[in-house]
């Protein structure tokens, strides 16, 4: 430990402020970095398994009479869901 | 190799030993980053010129080499999924650039507050400094490129055109940023050299340079995890995977 | 002249048509039918080779084309002349004369050289379809070709469409208006798959 | 009746552009005039002095001949896209190469030509010194090709787009800066008494640079933003 | 409702009506005809009170219009509903219910809220169209609307024209397509004069 | 179901047009970064020399703004007028002078508005006085209104043509000319110590007198050129 106190390892002779500013920033920004893509990766699955359980089966339409979309109505998959 | 080459085409192989590879690697890489801050912030003596101010080449020297060498690893991308058409490739471009993107900010904005104590200012146009600013906007790019396609398919192949040209660029920008200023004004102000480092401040510096790696892999994998499930949102083995 | 096999498409979230396979060759002239929304242009731009991301599956296609989208690439500033002498399709490069024959079949003469944006909408249009009195190409795409055009135009060019298909070459068009030529026309619906 | 070849297509493809740009002379002038006012501006914002307005005029030149260019470079191929034109230069038989090349020609014939012919007038204004002229024209020359090259690449990215117009000024700056400060750097050479002979032969090695391989991005940005 | 009196109009060197004069009232429904270029554009254009130059004649309007040109108005950046919430048209306020009620008449259900530019040929137009479900204006000018439309969407338009008119409104509309419904229908053909 | 009263009408204009110009960022980031990149090119074009750059900076703000707003003033009602949108606007019940008002406001709360509000950030990257912000930021507010009210009246009655892109900004570039003049004389006076209350009276009295007159000339202006 090169400091003696906790005061002088904050104060840093006068260049704490940017050092721990520099440290605390990127720390930040790294731990966004990898929280963004856990969570995204979580809440993809999770919107894929309750999407499937509710239309109960799978996505694609296995029957053409659900591809002449324009004027048929479609219900359960508006491009807003 | 080439088999390798085809598993790496693989979605579901692909997402599978990731998830092994990530079991194991952020775990290290965050124990990595936290001992190499810990011992540059309070274990080694302080630069003699410089203070304590120094401490942020920690941060600053990992963060700049592995955004330089992140967009490498893009372009590199970029040339495999436009050469071979492998879709994976894509994915891993688009997990790529935010991850840069970001190392790059952080480079910058810890440069810029290094600045300030040792050289007076915040910013100044040298060419290194303008060169990282050019290769931020390179980044931004890419990403901005890739959000502004609505046919996903395409947009990876738009990105991988963009970050090919871009690789073309970087030496030529930082090379005629340096004869610029050069040429206008004297450098005033000189980088340390590495080699006046000493050891004992050498050791944390590379621990730390090997964590950001680690942490640019760790991220990139988990990018592409996110990519691999919306781009197979709608096939078997991820609805095996989601429990259906 | 045109195979397609096994194509999927879906866009914004719907699925368009799923493992479409059907063939032409030559002498056929075939509607595309489908509502509004079915496809039909989706389906032409990947028959023209235009999209090439987002769908699977082969087409193949083994003869030059000609396709017209809803687009009419007319540009506005050149006059139907230049239009055509100038056309950056590149297929051929047209004699003066050939090209004012052409705008005469199609009811512009006297209209070669006015600005192309002084023209009634369905003049525009029939510039574009000047093209297709030029052309040699084996195998016409075609997005609604009739798309403003009066009733005399139309029976003018379903009678091109089949001079054309009886040289022995092939015409795919999207219309949703009914045709009334003497020749057998096939049909696909993208709802229900292919009648022959 | 067969398809023209290569580079009779390609002349054929660079009379119309070049006729289209003439029938609308905005796409002309606008750069022209853009040029000419700021010139003109400087002195009335800045306050009439001669010998400052003279050390910055280099800098300023140049700095103008790139935001002309950066602001026309998303019209390249826009209308040909919006009425549907650019499809059928797609799917034209000859390459698409050449066919790019003449596109970019046309327009620098229009804009970065124009503009480095007029630039002497300017640089007059601004009290250039007149040995720096002949290189402060060559190294528009050189240097306006090679934004219009590169602008042609962020053009052809994003054309298909519906809500990316913003996009081709973020994706081609950074390629824009190297010719800026070689260009500006030839021209303050000859100021301060040193030979501009390097600087040019950087620009012209850029220009080959960009002539062989920006086509090739071009051609396959425009393949791909066509079904963006 | 709208009378044309000695209405004259030449464009482009060339005359295209001279000394026209109609009357339509309420419960009328008229099919302005005529070849392409025949001016059927530029007559409703001077109807609706776009065109003020040019032409010599007197129209005289008493009521409210609603008016469909070429140009479909229909913003690429907006989505449908936003597209009739904030119609520049001026016409009412339409609610939300009454804005999925018309879009969902036009077939246009479940894409409410898909940017425009995302819908295909026809589904764009039936954005347009789905003001007719929402309008009160008494006299409705409509410049080819049945354009990119399936069959049923024109089956669907031709019998809300009806139900226009029956209302004691009044359609004025231009067409190159036969309409078949059950209403007495007038036609004013521009190369030959009004026909009862 | 009645027609909306004139200031409910305009209300939901001006929501519109708001909106469409935050689909499309184009038409906001573009003259914004236009300024940026302006004050970014300086330093590579000029040398990084802090001391050139300030005394640089009133007029060069200034100017920047002209052309941005000047850029910009074509695209008001080309769009509408392209899509049929402005053909329902001149049918609307309601009167077109509050109308095209709406319409100019929403432009200028995209453009020049954030223009100004950004200004202060450039003017330090520029290294202006700081005493002379307060008075750059309301002059660029006042005056930005007014450029943009007068590129308005240019951009009716340019709209319907198909080849006069040019003729706008011939048009209305004398009508600019002396805001820009009495926009830098403002920030200048701060600098030189002299008071700059009579240029920004000044500017305030063009806006009175622009915001009384131009959406007339604006409504006659597109009632012309929908049928040119
Ligand atoms: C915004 C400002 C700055 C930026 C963008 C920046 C950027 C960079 C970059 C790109 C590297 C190169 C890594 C490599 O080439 O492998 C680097 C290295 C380095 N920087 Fe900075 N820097 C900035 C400010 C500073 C300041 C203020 C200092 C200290 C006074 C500093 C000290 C160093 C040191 C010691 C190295 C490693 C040694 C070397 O490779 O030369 N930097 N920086
Ligand atoms: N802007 C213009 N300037 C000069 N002449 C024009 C202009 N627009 C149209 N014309 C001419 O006026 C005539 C009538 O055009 P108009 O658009 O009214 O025809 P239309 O009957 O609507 O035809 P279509 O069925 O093709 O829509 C045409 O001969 C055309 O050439
Ligand atoms: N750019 C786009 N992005 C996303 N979806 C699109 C896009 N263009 C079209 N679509 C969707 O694809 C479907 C098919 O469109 P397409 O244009 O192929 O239809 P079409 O059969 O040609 O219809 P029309 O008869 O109206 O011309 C439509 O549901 C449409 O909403
Ligand atoms: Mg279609
Ligand atoms: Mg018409």
């Amino acid at each position: 430990m090169y400091f003696d106190s906790f005061q002088a390892a904050m104060a840093m002779d006068g260049h704490g402020v940017f050092v721990w500013s520099a440290y605390g920033i990127s720390v930040l920004v790294l731990a966004l970095l990898l929280l963004r893509p856990w969570r995204q990766e979580r809440r993809v699955l999770r919107e894929l398994a309750t999407q499937w359980k509710r239309s109960n089966q799978p996505p694609r339409g296995t029957n053409h009479s659900q591809a002449n979309s324009g004027l048929s109505r479609e219900g359960s998959d508006a491009p807003g869901s | 190799m080439w088999s390798f080459f085809h598993k790496l085409g693989s979605p579901p192989w692909l997402y599978r030993i990731s998830g092994s590879i990530l079991r194991w690697l952020l775990p290290l890489t965050l124990l990595g980053l936290a001992l190499g801050m810990t011992w540059g912030l309070f274990f080694t003596a302080p630069d003699f010129r410089q203070g304590n101010s120094y401490r942020i080449i920690y941060i600053h020297v990992p963060a700049a080499v592995v955004a330089l060498a992140g967009y490498y690893v893009m372009a590199t991308a970029g040339a495999v999924s436009l050469i071979w058409k492998m879709k994976m490739a894509d994915v891993a471009l688009r997990a790529a650039a935010p991850v840069g993107a970001a190392l790059t900010f952080v480079a910058l904005l810890t440069g810029a507050i290094w600045g300030k104590p040792t050289w007076g200012t915040w910013w100044v146009w040298d060419a290194r400094i303008t060169s990282m600013l050019i290769l931020l906007f390179l980044y931004l790019g890419v990403i901005a490129l890739y959000e502004a396609y609505d046919n996903k398919e395409a947009a990876g192949k738009a990105c991988a055109v963009l970050s090919l040209v871009g690789t073309v660029n970087i030496p030529i920008i930082y090379k005629s940023v340096d004869w610029w200023y050069s040429l206008h004004q004297p450098a005033s102000i000189k980088f340390t050299g590495p080699s006046s480092i000493d050891p004992s401040m050498l050791y944390p510096l590379l621990l730390l340079i090997i964590s950001f790696y680690a942490l640019f892999t760790c991220c990139l994998l988990m990018n592409m995890r996110v990519g691999i499930l919306q781009r197979e949102a709608r096939t078997k083995w991820v609805r095996k995977l989601v429990g259906l | 002249m045109l195979e397609v096999e096994g194509l999927t498409l879906e866009r914004g979230g719907r699925l368009l048509f799923e493992n479409l396979s059907f063939a032409v060759g030559p002498g056929q002239l075939l509607q595309v039918e489908g509502a509004n929304g079915a496809g039909k242009t989706s389906l032409l731009r990947i028959l023209a080779g235009l999209s090439r991301y987002g769908y699977s599956g082969q087409v193949s296609r083994h003869a030059p084309l000609l396709y017209l989208g809803h687009h009419s690439a007319v540009k506005a500033l050149l006059t139907p002349r230049e239009n055509l002498a100038w056309h950056v399709s590149g297929e051929a490069t047209y004699s003066d004369n050939d090209i004012e024959a052409a705008l005469a079949r199609v009811g512009l003469y006297g209209y070669e050289d006015v600005p192309s944006h002084a023209l009634s909408a369905g003049q525009h249009r029939r510039v574009n379809l000047a093209r297709l009195y030029l052309s040699a190409a084996p195998l016409w795409l075609l997005d609604e070709p009739f798309t403003a055009i009066d009733r005399e135009g139309v029976i003018d060019l379903e009678s091109l469409l089949v001079q054309h298909v009886e040289r022995g070459n092939t015409v795919l068009f999207t219309s949703h208006q009914k045709l009334s030529v003497n020749y057998p026309l096939s049909s696909l619906s993208l709802s229900e798959g292919l009648r022959p | 009746m067969t398809a023209p070849g290569m580079l009779a297509f390609s002349g054929r493809l660079l009379r119309r552009q070049v006729v289209l740009s003439l029938r609308r002379p905005v796409e002309i002038a606008n750069p022209l005039l853009f040029f000419a006012m700021v010139v003109a501006l400087f002195p009335l914002g800045l306050g009439p002095a001669p010998a400052t307005l003279a050390s910055f005029a280099p800098g300023l030149l140049w700095i103008v001949a790139l935001l002309a260019n950066l602001l026309s470079a998303d019209t390249l191929f826009r209308s040909d896209f919006e009425d549907g034109s650019l499809e059928q230069l797609l799917l034209a038989p000859q390459p698409l190469y050449t066919s790019v090349l003449s596109c970019v020609l046309a327009q620098w014939l229009v804009s970065g030509l124009l503009l480095a012919l007029l630039s002497p007038l300017f640089a007059v204004m601004l009290n250039l010194q007149p040995e720096a002229i002949p290189v402060l024209l060559l190294s528009l020359l050189l240097g306006t090709a090679v934004l219009s090259l590169v602008g042609g690449i962020g053009a052809a990215l994003t054309v298909g787009l519906k809500r990316g117009g913003m996009l081709i000024a973020l994706l081609i700056l950074p390629f824009y800066m190297p010719v800026l400060i070689f260009g500006s750097a030839a021209v303050q050479a000859v100021i301060t008494g040193v030979p501009a002979t390097p600087h040019l032969a950087i620009l012209a090695a850029m220009l080959c640079f960009a002539l062989a391989l920006a086509p090739l991005a071009m051609a396959a940005g425009l393949r791909i933003s066509i079904d963006a």
